[in-house]
């Protein structure tokens, strides 16, 4: 009986894998194919095989520093990010008044502001202070993308029982004891998926850097589009780049997995 | 007065209009789909089983390329695997999509469902792990099957994931425009164009931003209205625990 | 090392209609180790919660010290607390979990760790304080808990029922290492406790409530011999004291099958307040009523003629669960006097350890 | 020349062609080794982005470029106090006739063109000869339609797929290359012309008709489903059509692809236009504009730059060399171009066998992807009559230009 | 109405070093009230765990009805359940939290509210069906769980600790219902406490657990008059056994501060076994060492001279905390034996009741 239910759960998990890595395959051997190869038949495997896209690639995007500068980027904005939003969370959450409830619908109809209508006068702004540069931008980040961070911490908040705040507090611990020593080790995987999130979201972004970032601090992405010509795409590249840049992300998301299930396991008890 | 023409004029623009009805389908589709199979997902890879891990990562995978790159495989998928597909099953309709304004939406839809359903996956996630176990094991020991279960603890557990998620697949499903630019562009004759796609284009390529301006506004206080209603709703159902 | 009064505490929760405590009156001196009793629902966590500051006061003071404290956050009260479901902190080690406070006052380490582990020792807990909560049986969770309030010397101790789901001998262990950790620091205990042997022997005073209001406070001795209400003769003891309804004719307490003298004393103070011939509620505990031949015939005036429907025999002691007329009631009998079920058996009521109850008010009169 | 100030000036550059990045990178580092005083940052903007909205952010933000690129007429009227007036700068002076008149107001000049380009029908050598043809003899549309049918019914034994690939979704190839074709010649293929009037003649739609219906009919199915990048990467390169209506720029692309068949199956004709035959369309799609807001030092070092890449001896190497551009400039003529097609572009050129670019005059506004191109789709997949699609497109031109 | 056997039960959580069950074997008749007691940790919530199909058994089978039930999920095996830490549903109203079961078997509405109505009744609950757990106190949550179980008529009914968090009163009460509730559905019933008053008065027989394994199986009777060792002796009874080290010599039991003759019989068996002149442990119960006169008459031969450490007074009888020469125990003397602490007291052993354990294997001699 339950046997039977794991099969089917194992044969149905296997269908839908596959059909969700298609696309991947179809990245992966294209990047092994000469420019003509992909366009003979994109769904073959490579034939010719040639890795020689990786090489060109991996020079083109400037590889070592666009790696370097979207890693400092990212992992910047990400831990701010994590560190309010978890915070303003927590403050909301914990706040039963009117006003953090009006609060949160602030931050959530923040959300739905089309980026293209505030980029204007945000970038005026930062350029005004001289900020448009990669610290800059790591603060566009924080600001855009705390919305819904604070939305998803908010909702498990709820679910981390009161009386942990209370036994910490009476333990003498203050509101910032607290949030870090209590709190923020039990959101840990929200935190992960919050994280998972935000730093897809802003490994990929192309937009916000290219309005901000000076050439020296180019990231993957920004160094990507030059294959993408009005009229020249050169997949070639282009896929080998999406497959070198996909792999921290991956690599991370793997390491992250880790950690939700761990988190999992330290998980509720009453 | 000026302005008001603006907003005037847009209920005779049957381009707006069609993007407003295409946007308003497409959108009604996707947040259903996304939320029954992100959910679904999220279930299947909770389940205790070996290699549940790598698919938590494959079917996140779709969210770590962007656009461009997302309608240049699919581009290919529809058109050639489709098709090869198609001839080789003897399924006309797998043929020649994304030609028209049915194909063109399903598309879109197939490709908004592939990408984000994996991103809508691990917020639920996130939630189904914070349940605790023992109200599952309570409800197993009185005799609920694992759908009831999921009905009746389970996802009223997770309501504060639920208004997210759908709070997010709403609001993105209303301002979706890179797949939209990618895949179809709008076409073909503007037939799959959707709202956000309809106001840069009136904005940037026909450089008429008094238009632009009024349709965003228009935009904007319809998806305010309908995602933060469905918010407010929805969190009156949350409980704390 | 605090002298702490509750005047006047009442407490509502939001939304509720009633309030969960009311009129909360108590002076509770410098070291003093306080037991709170009664019903299940009646507010003492409340009360306790009230204390350690983590529910809004709806009115009257807490003071410590004489200082109104009912705005100062809990952290400042110096207060350490077992919850009655524990808390624990998931995330952290049992280790981890006890050291939190001491480590929160930034404590030496190596003293931090000292005590823990003195503390692990005393809770046998030793083996166990690398695992995480989750791990951990019901009882040994509830002993990090106390664990967790055993290892600081705070002010104030408030423990919320903290030995309910330990097994009687480990219970008889953690209740004199609590009752030497008070007598080392000197501190105030409030303790929760539905058990009465814990009660009796811990306490300084015992606070007895009901339905959110006190009923009595007393030292253990005050209660079970002075309950002033029958409430409280009815609480106290277990089992509890058993209630007939008599009438008081003729120097008798009359009722269903009960038929028994009233003593001399007793019985000018009833008349003196003006309860000859009139109905009120007799209590006789358990272990006043007496099924030894040497005991009927000690107390000839005060026997019934009882049947016994359960008799449960509790090693030296056996339950005798009768009936006489149509009023239940228990015997607390020796072993050697053990009954089967459908025995008709004389009891002696020993009516001088007897209490009287108005029926309508239901205070006590003697 | 190098007349520039003593005083350090930094220009940076800000420009939509984004397949031209390294090159153009290039060329400012190299400039910058002969003028030791200035410093060049190239940006280029691209691949899934707009131009414009990145162009207006820079410059709200206080991150102005100095130079920057403009696409015709709609474009300049949006940046029109941020470009200066060039008409002094030698560039200017040694452009090509008519090919700045789509930025030029009231005798100033806003913009230098990057190049000229042209297309026609680009066309596989080999299929051609083993068809039997020559493509320089299909010079009226009867011709080319014979010899489509002729090529059409070979198609097995030529090894290809269909005569053309026309690409149903990218509809600036209809609305913007096929259409000017029709419109030029009554507009004095003068952009601004046809920017500036009221109405839409179009009065030769039935000849663009027949093309379409040509291309269309002979075409790889479904023309609905092809892009770009179907049409050149996938079956041209591969050489699975005839030909196809594209320009000099795909020679890269083509390049990328199949380096061999670039250098030697691709030629490119004109496409035949009654009274026009003979004659390739060329025009300029992208200008150089210097922004007037900045310090005098920083305009005149920025157009030194444009003066030297496309008037001095080093500069027009690259010009042709690097960027693979056919130049918009008198002073060329010694030079040989690096490809096929941009070679035939600049043959025609030179030789004057012209027609213009009206196109510039409506993109940009919203009559084209708005009017043209959805009217112009909608007739290609059948949903909509010729005749209809002509009113919709004259109406809304009309209604365009009256609220201008 | 179903026969249940666990055929050698082990169980090891995943990452744990050791067994938490080891060779459980027991086999439960058809309508047996069985109490699991041991210490805290021992392994109680543990089986009942794997009986309720939450926990994989590691080794062993586990049969309902002679049929394998190990990998049969919980919801088919009809089983009905306290949890030790009650495991509400927290989005539903207590109502909602009881009637659950039955909604689940579609069981009609009506009956599922009168069932539900009179549970509450029962309960003390009637006032709170509308709220969420969240706003009921720890004893109102644990009826809550306990309701959750009795609406239902399961097969099989699991209770892990659940009076454990309610006054005296109100136990005796639940105890009376659940006694009750057994009777009336004829259904197995296991049921853990750590209240040896719960446990020898219902149950049928008594499991008694220690670090994982059974030690003993038996009536209440036989566990409590015959141990199979030290640690039953030990942990049966509250106060416990009082356990003396001592040689048997020329018929006495020898030891620091202890010289009582062993009576004849059981010399007889002390000797034939091998034990003359050997060390062993005496075990005297608290309620079979005396104080009284006329008790230290009777027992000339078996007095030892004690001092009280500590008196408890418990109503009709008192907890005398003495010690003989180093080793500490407990007198439970009659009240009217009151003794202060200080007092030097000569108190008697009821040697007839005494038992003898082995001190290698620990197991009881006599
Ligand atoms: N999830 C777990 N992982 C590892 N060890 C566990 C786990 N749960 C319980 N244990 C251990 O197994 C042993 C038995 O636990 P169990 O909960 O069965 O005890 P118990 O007899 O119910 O005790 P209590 O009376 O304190 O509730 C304990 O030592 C406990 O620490
Ligand atoms: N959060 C709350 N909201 C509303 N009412 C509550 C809340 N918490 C407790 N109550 C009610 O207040 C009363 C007192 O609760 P309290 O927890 O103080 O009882 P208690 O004396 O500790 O009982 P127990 O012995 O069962 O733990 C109860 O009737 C309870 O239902
Ligand atoms: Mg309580
Ligand atoms: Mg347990």
């Amino acid at each position: 009986m339950k046997k039977k239910s794991t099969v089917f759960i194992g044969i149905l998990g296997i269908l839908l894998g596959l059909l969700w890595l298609f696309p991947f395959y179809m990245i992966v051997s294209n990047s092994f194919k000469t420019p003509k190869g992909i366009f003979a038949s994109v769904l073959s495997l490579p034939n010719p095989f040639t890795s020689a896209n990786y090489g060109a690639s991996f020079k083109a995007l400037h590889f070592m520093s666009s790696l370097t500068n979207s890693l400092i980027i990212t992992i910047c904005s990400v831990l701010l990010l994590i560190l309010c939003s978890s915070m303003g969370a927590y403050a909301l959450q914990r706040n039963h008044s009117k006003l953090s409830g009006a609060l949160l619908m602030v931050f959530i109809s923040a959300m739905l502001i089309p980026f293209q209508s505030v980029m204007i006068p945000l970038t005026a702004n930062f350029g005004s202070v001289h900020f448009l540069n990669m610290y800059g931008l790591m603060f566009m980040y924080v600001g855009f993308d705390c919305s819904l961070s604070i939305f998803l911490y908010q909702g498990t908040l709820s679910s981390i029982p009161i009386a942990m705040d209370e036994a910490a507090e009476l333990e003498g611990a203050n509101r910032w004891q607290i949030y870090t020593k209590v709190i923020l080790p039990m959101l840990s995987p929200m935190t992960v998926t919050v994280a998972i999130l935000n730093i897809i979201a802003i490994w990929n972004d192309y937009l916000l850097p290219s309005l901000v970032l000076p050439q020296a601090q180019y990231t993957i992405p920004l160094q990507m589009f030059n294959f993408f010509g009005e009229y020249t795409k050169q997949w070639h590249l282009a896929l080998a780049g999406i497959t070198l840049s996909i792999i921290p992300v991956i690599l991370f998301y793997l390491f992250a997995q880790k950690w939700i299930i761990k988190g999992v396991t330290d998980g509720a008890v009453k | 007065m000026v302005g008001f023409k603006n907003y005037t004029a847009l209920l005779t623009d049957k381009t707006f209009i069609n993007a407003f009805w295409f946007t308003l389908a497409f959108v009604i589709v996707t947040v259903i789909l996304l939320n029954v199979i992100g959910l679904g997902l999220a279930l299947l890879v909770t389940q205790k089983f070996k290699g549940s891990n790598l698919l938590r990562t494959i079917f996140f995978m779709p969210n770590m390329i962007g656009g461009l790159i997302l309608g240049f495989i699919w581009q290919f998928i529809f058109t050639q695997g489709f098709t090869a597909l198609g001839t080789a099953l003897h399924w006309s309709w797998l043929n020649g999509w994304l030609t028209n304004a049915k194909t063109g939406f399903w598309g879109l839809v197939i490709v908004t469902v592939w990408q984000m359903s994996g991103y809508i996956m691990i917020i639920y996630i996130a939630y189904l792990q914070n349940i605790p176990q023992e109200v599952i094991e309570a409800a197993e020991i009185d005799g609920a099957s694992a759908w009831q279960r999921f009905t009746k603890i389970t996802f009223p557990m997770i309501a504060p994931a639920f208004t997210v998620c759908m709070f997010l697949t709403l609001s993105n499903g209303f301002k979706i425009y890179d797949q939209n630019l990618s895949l179809t562009n709008g076409g073909p004759y503007q037939s799959t164009q959707m709202l956000a796609m309809n106001i840069v284009n009136t904005a940037y390529n026909s450089g008429n931003f008094a238009a632009a301006e009024a349709k965003a506004m228009i935009f904007f206080i319809i998806v305010a209205a309908i995602s933060l209603i469905q918010v407010f709703y929805n969190r009156k159902r949350e409980v704390d625990l | 090392m605090v002298e702490i009064n509750l005047d006047h505490i009442y407490k509502r929760y939001p939304d509720a209609k009633d309030y969960a405590v009311t009129d909360f009156d108590l002076h509770i001196k410098d070291g003093e180790f306080i037991v709170f009793v009664g019903p299940s629902g009646c507010g003492k966590s409340t009360t306790l919660r009230m204390i350690a500051g983590l529910e809004d006061i709806t009115k009257g003071d807490f003071k410590m010290d004489g200082k109104v404290m009912n705005k100062v956050a809990p952290k400042d009260r110096d207060i350490a607390m077992v919850f009655q479901n524990y808390a624990l902190y998931p995330h952290m080690t049992v280790f981890d979990n006890m050291a939190f406070g001491l480590n929160i006052r930034k404590n030496d380490k190596a003293d931090t760790k000292k005590r823990v582990d003195k503390a692990a020792e005393i809770l046998g807990l030793t083996d166990y304080l690398d695992r995480k909560p989750a791990a951990l049986s019901g009882g040994q969770r509830q002993r990090v808990a106390l664990g967790r309030a055993i290892v600081r010397e705070a002010n104030l101790f408030l423990l919320d029922e903290p030995l309910s789901n330990l097994d009687a001998k480990l219970r008889v262990q953690m209740r004199t290492e609590i009752a030497q950790l008070h007598q080392r620091l000197g501190r105030n205990f409030i303790y929760v406790t539905h058990d009465q042997v814990e009660a009796m022997t811990m306490a300084d005073r015992i606070v007895i409530m009901n339905a959110g209001k006190i009923q009595q406070v007393g030292t253990p001795f005050e209660l079970y011999n002075k309950p002033t209400n029958k409430f409280v003769a009815g609480f106290i003891g277990s089992p509890a004291t058993n209630f007939f309804n008599v009438k008081v004719e003729n120097g008798y307490a009359d009722g269903d099958g009960v038929h028994v003298k009233i003593p001399e004393g007793q019985l000018k103070v009833l008349v003196d307040k003006g309860y000859d011939g009139k109905n009120l509620t007799l209590g006789v505990r358990p272990e006043d009523i007496h099924a030894e031949e040497v005991a009927l015939q000690t107390f000839p005036n005060a026997t019934v003629d009882a049947t016994v429907e359960v008799s449960e025999l509790l090693g030296s002691n056996t339950m005798l669960y009768s009936k006489v007329g149509d009023t239940d009631f228990i015997a607390e009998v020796n072993s050697r006097d053990y009954h089967e079920p459908g025995d008709k058996v004389k009891m002696a009521f020993e009516m001088t350890k007897a209490h009287y109850f108005d029926n309508d008010t239901e205070m006590t009169i003697i | 020349g190098s007349s520039s100030a003593q005083k350090d000036v930094k220009i940076t550059i800000l420009q939509g062609k984004v397949e031209s990045n390294k090159q153009f990178k290039q060329i400012a580092k190299q400039y910058e080794k002969t003028h030791p005083h200035v410093k060049i940052e190239v940006t280029s903007i691209g691949g899934g982005t707009d131009y414009d909205p990145v162009l207006k952010t820079r410059i709200s933000s206080g991150n102005a470029p100095t130079i920057f690129s403009l696409a015709g007429p709609a474009d300049l009227k949006q940046f029109k106090n941020y470009a200066a007036d060039l008409s002094d700068t030698k560039a200017a002076k040694n452009a090509e006739k008519g090919t700045t008149s789509a930025v030029s107001e009231g005798g100033k000049t806003y913009g230098l063109p990057f190049n000229v380009e042209g297309y026609g029908y680009v066309y596989n050598k080999t299929v051609f000869k083993k068809a039997g043809i020559d493509p320089k003899s299909l010079t009226t549309v009867a011709k080319l339609q014979a010899a489509v049918e002729k090529i059409d019914s070979e198609k097995d034994q030529l090894g290809i797929k269909g005569v053309f690939a026309m690409p149903g979704k990218e509809t600036w190839t209809m609305s913007d290359h096929l259409l000017n074709l029709y419109l030029a010649p009554e507009y004095d293929n003068n952009a601004m012309k046809l920017y500036n009037s009221k109405t839409l003649n179009f009065s030769r739609n039935q000849e663009m008709k027949q093309m379409l219906d040509l291309q269309k009919k002979y075409s790889v199915q479904p023309v609905m489903q092809l892009d770009y990048s179907a049409q050149v990467n996938q079956d041209f390169s591969q050489g699975k059509v005839a030909m196809i209506q594209q320009g000099d720029w795909i020679y890269p692309t083509v390049e990328s692809v199949d380096k061999k068949f670039a250098q030697n199956d691709v030629g490119m004709i004109p496409i035949p236009v009654k009274g026009e035959e003979g004659k390739l369309p060329v025009g300029t799609s992208l200008y150089w504009a210097v922004n007037k807001r900045k310090s005098t030092a920083e305009q005149k070092a920025a157009k030194d730059f444009l003066d030297w890449l496309y008037t001095s001896k080093a500069g027009k190497k690259d010009v042709v060399n690097k960027l693979h551009f056919v130049p918009a400039y008198k002073g060329y003529s010694n030079m040989k171009m690096p490809d096929a097609l941009t070679q035939v572009v600049y043959d025609y050129s030179k030789q004057g066998k012209t027609t213009g670019w009206v196109f510039p005059a409506y993109t940009g506004t919203s009559w084209d992807p708005d009017v043209a191109q959805p009217n112009l789709q909608k007739y290609l997949s059948g949903k909509q009559a010729w005749d209809k699609t002509v009113t919709n497109m004259k109406t809304g031109w009309a209604k365009q230009q009256s609220s201008k």
